[in-house]
């Protein structure tokens, strides 16, 4: 029995979209510390840079339809590229999941009014858009966009013209926007709960990011101060790690593995969060396995602080250190395994609603079962070394951070739109749009898998006349994708504007956010509610 | 799939299908087993739910199992890595110099040449060194890979077993023609190999007499006309057409100033790029060129031959 | 002020201070001893005892709650991983 | 005044002390692996150059380094004077003790300009022509690592210096308390006539007896004049928090002394 249904004590408290307070208009959400005001600039942001972000995707699928130089030059395509990669990191899929839907749900889900540090919490967002402003103004002054790919290795991102110190700095302040995001949330959620809400009883969306925001705690400094001092290589000539100085370039793809593979966790777990939500909503019962679930987000964060190194297996570190890290890396495999095969035998004996979000979720562990298996390909030494930089590894990580994380956004649009914005989303369509998605992903994500063990090196501005027709099947699938995009971006601002207006429970949720009006009011709880049960105590009677 | 040329490609491709194998096995289970349980409680088949929260012994079968997977996949990974760092005694070496954008092979013997040429059933240790930034050597063919590395020297080594022509290419970002930083290798068999290498010298290029024609072969060995064309095409750097003589605007310190191109200018431009930059390429940095007095003196030839 | 808060007094401080101020004197002293390869050892060692002092009465850790202990020591275990496995690599070039 | 009072000041949970801790604790743990990236750089150049490191040691001043260390270790110690002085009301106390740590600090800084000018006048700077010819290049890399270590651990010092001195603007200034006054309360005043309703402009709009009953919260500010010895608690959390920080400046330094001055 849900224990903590409030519908008795839920008075009609005015929507925070409505209230009206010491700012009106734009201002009144710019400068709102209100956390679901807060997830939602986020969510807009993170939008407009995804948008920018899958253009420039388009467009390098262009340029490698054909060969030679059609569209653009080299050097634009390099740009692009490194755009592209930064844009979707820092500016998208890290904000997009923990800074959207992590403030918006964290605190409605542990019942409190608000996260720890309102105020701080507002600072994150402006610290983020300062850092995407200047990221987009690195394109437009100095020698323009850095051209040295998401990466930025050393040394060549200390010796090319272009404008690579305005980008470090960008990353650099996009990173403490993270690291303030992920304190406020350790605050929120030791202290913040409901009376009754322990550990346990904290639905897994809150697990999820519970993990991530010690990874963003933990790791994010450690990239911090090696961009600064990449930045400080070319303003001042510090060269810790120039050759011609005595230094290690390879220690510089250390330091930077350090951070950038734990953050690969950061940008799956709030979407394995999201997934471990919609499951038992929509199978209407309890989920299998809570604790394993639960506890199995921390261990994806603990042991994915030991893996780095996979990422340099020809780098020249030492035999020992590959095999070493080929070791440990396999065991992120099984944590993960855990969370999949919880959240399959949850269908089992359930009474499943299949609905667009659910969808989502089923297409989430198809791309993410991809993405994590060829994972796992990599992880093995000898295999890496032939795919290792070739677009095998493009396919795997579109595959986890696209079809992983980006569907699993996706699918909490459907799923909690209607709670954040009080509207439904015109139900065909969606599904027509999920369609075109699937079959465009796949055929250019599985296409770019095969181009890379034919030996297709990424990063290329061209190719070789036998990779041809792949690229060309590829570019084809792409524009099945866009649709898709288009279209479903098309129906959720239908929604957000136009839909019908949503009940408080469209979908029978049992965590604390279904169970308050819909849009959520200004401080989300009249009372603050006592928590006696687990969050997913579904009724053994389907209504 | 790609033909796999060396020793080693059985090595990588049985690792990777072992892998494939077991991660089919486990795709195409979970997912039927998934569209299954969608399908056979969908609620329109069943109303009454069983709310399990877990079974032990389940979750201690999935997590052992795929555990002695993963330690398997890491033990078939492992072994074909560690043939691959272990170079057998007898190999022959190669030194293989990664730059902007082009690499140079020297054989034991002093020659040297932008193509790789090797014995089939030989083992071949290529000792990788870079000169500016990191380029990455990668045969496909012969699936190995490693990183050049500037101020690092690395390794690897092959066994080609198939003869033919196999493409070289750079799989680490370096810039501008990073796609176009390519080359190939030709495997022989022993013989031709044998023949081809007594053919060879390692004499200096420059101790033929005809410093021009030298000049000429050195531009490419050297990599120059990575950036420089010849023919006055542009390519990310100034055309060696018409160089030699003509006046340049350059930016020393900072200053603008007008120079002309002459022996002493050119041999500066090359020990020290940085010291005057070329108008309009001011942001693009060339790399130091290690080369003796004697070439240089040879490219200059050259490049006073075109016009 | 807040319930929990412990009565702090001048002098514990000051003897803390003393054991900083003599322990300082000590690594500047043993600096001179030749150890070896092991001097980097002695001197964090000091170090580490040094800064745990300031750590457990300066920033009062020692009476913090348990939660707080138990991050302070996540955020050593971390650093040390990152540390200890930076070096599989470098030793064995 | 209306009924949406309640949004013009922020959400505020019960002060929960415990919960800005979490969080100051967690931002210096972001501090130090600022500085441990740097460390692992360390550790791992002196495992690769360990004799350059050794001579590169021996040309720092040991003696200035442990003056240094005794100036920040002392600036510590009055730090936390100075918070066991706020919290037995002792403000004058208080007050001097953070003043005597800026004076340490400030000590500390001019310590160190010399000894970089001294370094500088050398020729020995990152990128210089001598310390490129006449130098190994584990002594390179040691002097890279000694100026930026030690120059990052200095802005830290320049920042406690400002956040001090923001502690001290805070304890000496006229306290205005902001504060949420639940509807228990407010329905139990209600009756008074001694509180003032001001709109936010200032201008007096009545007694609170004469709010209607649709007001459900309103932002109350207290001012009141300090008592010489009385504090206002939030300066105690302030000053305490600014104390976390620089002792942890002063950790990071209790390391980087051996590091570069001692292992010769
Ligand atoms: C969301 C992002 C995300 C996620 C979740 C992952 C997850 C994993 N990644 Fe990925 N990875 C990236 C993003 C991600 N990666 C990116 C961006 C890069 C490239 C960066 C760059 O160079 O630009 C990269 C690169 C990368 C490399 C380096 C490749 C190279 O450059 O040569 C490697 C190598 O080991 C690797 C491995 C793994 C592994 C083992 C996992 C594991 O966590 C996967 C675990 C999941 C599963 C295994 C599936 C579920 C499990 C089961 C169904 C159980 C049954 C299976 C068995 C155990 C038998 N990744
Ligand atoms: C979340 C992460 C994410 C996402 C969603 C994507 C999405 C896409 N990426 Fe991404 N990609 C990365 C992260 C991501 N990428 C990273 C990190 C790299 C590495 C960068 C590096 O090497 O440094 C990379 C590299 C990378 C490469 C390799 C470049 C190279 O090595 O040479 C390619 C090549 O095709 C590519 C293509 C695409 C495509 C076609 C999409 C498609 O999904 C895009 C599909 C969408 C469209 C095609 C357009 C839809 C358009 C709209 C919705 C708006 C339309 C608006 C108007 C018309 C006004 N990406
Ligand atoms: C990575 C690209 C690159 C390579 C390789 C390269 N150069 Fe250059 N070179 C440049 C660029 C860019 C400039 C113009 C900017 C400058 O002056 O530094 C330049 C300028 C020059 C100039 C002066 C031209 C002028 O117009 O004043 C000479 C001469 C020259 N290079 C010779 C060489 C020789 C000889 C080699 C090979 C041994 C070589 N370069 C290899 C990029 C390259
Ligand atoms: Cu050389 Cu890429
Ligand atoms: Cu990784």
């Amino acid at each position: 029995m849900p224990s903590h249904t409030l519908d008795d004590t839920v008075q009609n408290g005015e929507s925070y979209l409505d209230v009206k307070g010491r700012y009106t208009g734009v201002f009144g959400w710019i400068f709102s510390v209100d956390h679901k005001r807060i997830g939602l600039l986020y969510l807009g942001s993170v939008f407009v840079f995804f948008t920018v972000g899958i253009l420039l995707g388009l467009f390098m699928r262009l340029e490698q339809m054909t060969m030679g130089e059609t569209l653009m030059t080299a050097t634009t395509y390099n740009r692009l590229f490194t755009l592209h990669g930064v844009i979707m990191i820092f500016l998208f899929i890290i904000p997009g999941t923990a800074g959207t839907l992590g403030n918006f749900f964290l605190p409605i889900q542990i019942g409190a009014k608000d996260v720890f540090f309102p105020r701080l919490n507002l600072l994150s967002w402006w610290l983020y858009i300062a850092g995407a402003v200047m990221a987009l103004l690195a394109i437009f002054t100095g020698d323009g966009m850095a051209d040295t790919g998401w990466t930025f290795y050393v040394p060549y991102s200390t010796q090319t013209g272009t404008n690579v110190t305005l980008a470090l700095t960008a990353a650099f302040i996009l990173g403490f926007s993270s690291i303030l995001t992920g304190l406020n949330f350790v605050a929120t959620i030791h202290r913040m709960r409901a009376p009754g809400m322990n550990f346990h009883r904290m639905p897994l969306f809150v697990w999820s990011l519970y993990a991530t925001a010690w990874i963003q705690v933990l790791a994010t400094p450690v990239v911090g101060i090696t961009l600064v001092l990449v930045i400080l290589e070319r303003t001042l000539g510090i060269g810790i790690f120039n050759p011609a100085m005595g230094g290690d370039p390879i220690l510089y793809q250390h330091l930077f593995w350090i951070y950038s593979h734990p953050a690969v966790y950061l940008m799956v777990l709030p979407g394995m969060g999201v997934i471990s939500e919609i499951i038992p909503t929509f199978c209407r019962r309890t989920i299998f396995g809570y604790k394993a679930i639960a506890w199995s987000s921390v261990g994806i964060a603990a042991v994915g602080t030991l893996v780095w190194g996979h990422h340099m297996y020809v780098s020249g570190q030492s035999s020992t250190a590959s095999i070493v890290f080929s070791f440990l890396t396999f065991f992120v495999a099984i944590p993960t395994a855990i969370k999949v095969f919880n959240w399959v035998a949850t269908m089992y004996k359930a009474s499943i609603r299949v609905e667009v979000p659910f969808l989502y979720a089923l297409a989430f562990l198809f791309h993410f079962l991809i993405g994590g298996l060829t994972g796992l390909m990599m992880a093995a030494i000898s295999v890496d070394v032939h795919v290792h930089d070739t677009y095998f590894v493009v396919g795997h990580f579109h595959y986890t951070m696209f079809g992983g994380s980006v569907f699993a956004l996706f699918g909490a649009l459907y799923y909690w739109g209607p709670k954040m914005w009080g509207r439904m989303y015109h139900n065909k369509t969606a599904i027509v749009a999920l369609v075109l998605q699937l079959i465009g992903f796949n055929t250019l994500y599985m296409t770019m898998m095969y181009l890379g063990y034919q030996g297709m090196p990424r990063r290329y501005f061209d190719h070789l006349p036998q990779f041809h027709d792949a690229h060309l099947v590829a570019t084809f699938g792409s524009w099945f994708l866009v649709s898709g995009l288009l279209l479903m971006i098309g129906t959720l601002l239908y929604s957000v504007f136009r839909g019908e207006k949503a009940p408080a429970n469209p979908w029978g949720g049992t965590t604390l956010e279904w169970q308050i009006p819909t849009p959520p009011p200004l401080e989300n709880f009249d009372e603050i509610p006592t928590i006696t049960d687990e969050p997913y105590a579904h009724k053994e009677e389907a209504v | 799939m790609l033909s796999g040329a060396s020793s080693f490609a059985s090595l990588v491709d049985d690792a990777f299908f072992f892998i494939l194998i077991i991660s089919i096995i486990f795709f195409v289970g979970i997912v039927a087993t998934m569209l299954f349980f969608v399908v056979r409680y969908h609620h329109t088949r069943n109303k009454k739910v069983a709310n399990i929260e877990g079974n032990l012994t389940l979750e201690i079968v999935w997590t052992v199992i795929p555990t002695l997977l993963v330690m398997g996949m890491f033990y078939y990974g492992f072994i074909g890595y560690d043939t691959m760092r272990n170079v057998p005694d007898d190999a022959m070496e190669i030194t293989v110099t990664g730059r902007k954008w082009s690499w140079t092979f020297t054989y034991e013997n002093g020659f040297q040449a932008t193509t790789l040429t090797v014995p089939k059933g030989r083992a071949v240790k290529a000792n990788i060194e870079s000169e500016d930034v990191i380029h990455s050597f990668y045969i496909p063919a012969f699936r190995v890979k490693q990183d050049a590395v500037p101020g690092r020297d690395t390794y690897l080594w092959f066994r080609a077993t198939e003869t033919g022509t196999f493409d070289i290419l750079c799989t680490e970002f370096c810039g501008d023609r990073h796609a176009y930083m390519l080359s190939t290798v030709e495997v022989m068999s022993e013989s031709d190999y044998n023949t081809w290498y007594a053919g060879t010298s390692g004499e200096q290029i420059t101790e033929g007499g005809d410093l021009s024609a030298a000049g000429e072969k050195l531009v490419t060995l050297k990599g120059c006309i990575a950036c420089h064309s010849i023919d006055g095409s542009p390519r990310i750097s100034p055309s060696f057409k018409g160089l030699y003589g003509k006046m340049e605007t350059v930016y020393t310190d900072g200053k603008e100033r007008q120079v002309l191109i002459d022996d002493a200018y050119i041999a500066k431009s090359i020990k020290e790029p940085a010291a005057d930059k070329v108008k309009g390429f001011e942001n693009i940095p060339m790399p130091p060129q290690p080369l003796s007095d004697d070439e240089i003196k040879a490219i200059t030839e050259y490049l006073k031959s075109i016009k | 002020m807040h319930e929990n808060e412990h009565e702090m007094k001048y002098s514990t401080y000051i003897y803390v201070w003393l054991a900083l101020v003599v322990l300082t004197w000590v690594t500047v002293a043993v600096a001179s001893i030749d150890f070896g390869n092991a001097a980097v050892f002695v001197a964090l060692l000091i170090a580490a005892f040094k800064s745990s002092l300031v750590v457990a009465w300066f920033m009062h850790l020692k009476n913090e709650s348990a939660t707080i202990k138990w991050m302070v020591a996540t955020l050593f275990i971390v650093f040390a991983i990152f540390i200890g496995i930076t070096f599989t690599d470098y030793p064995f070039r | 005044m209306s009924n949406h009072a309640a949004t013009m000041v922020a959400h505020k949970h019960p002060s929960d002390v415990e919960g800005a801790k979490i969080g100051m604790w967690l931002f210096l743990f972001t501090e130090v692996l600022l500085f441990g990236g740097l460390f692992i750089a360390y550790a791992v150049y002196r495992s690769v150059y360990p004799e350059a490191f050794q001579t590169a040691a021996a040309n720092l001043d040991t003696f200035i380094g442990a003056v240094n260390t005794l100036f920040l270790l002392t600036s510590s110690l009055t730090v936390v004077i100075a918070i066991v002085a706020l919290q037995k009301d002792k403000q004058k106390m208080a007050v001097w003790m953070i003043w005597a740590t800026v004076l340490f600090a400030l000590g500390f800084m001019v310590n160190k300009y010399f000894e970089w000018s001294a370094k500088i006048h050398h020729g020995i700077y990152p990128g210089s022509p001598e310390l490129l010819a006449d130098h190994s290049k584990g002594e390179i890399v040691f002097y890279n690592l000694y100026y930026t270590m030690t120059g990052l651990h200095g802005l830290h010092v320049i920042i406690g210096l400002i956040v001090f001195f923001f502690v001290l603007y805070f304890i000496k200034r006229r306290p205005v308390v902001t504060e949420e006054m639940p509807y228990e309360i407010l329905k139990n005043v209600r009756g008074t006539s001694r509180l003032a309703v001001v709109s936010e402009k200032g201008e007096e709009l009545g007694t609170v007896a004469q709010l209607d009953d649709k007001v459900e919260l309103v932002d109350i500010r207290l001012t009141y004049e300090p008592v010489a010895e009385k504090r206002d608690p939030r300066n105690f959390v302030k000053l305490e928090n600014a104390g976390l920080y620089w002792h942890l400046v002063d950790v990071i330094w209790i390391f980087l002394f051996p590091l570069f001055y001692l292992i010769t």
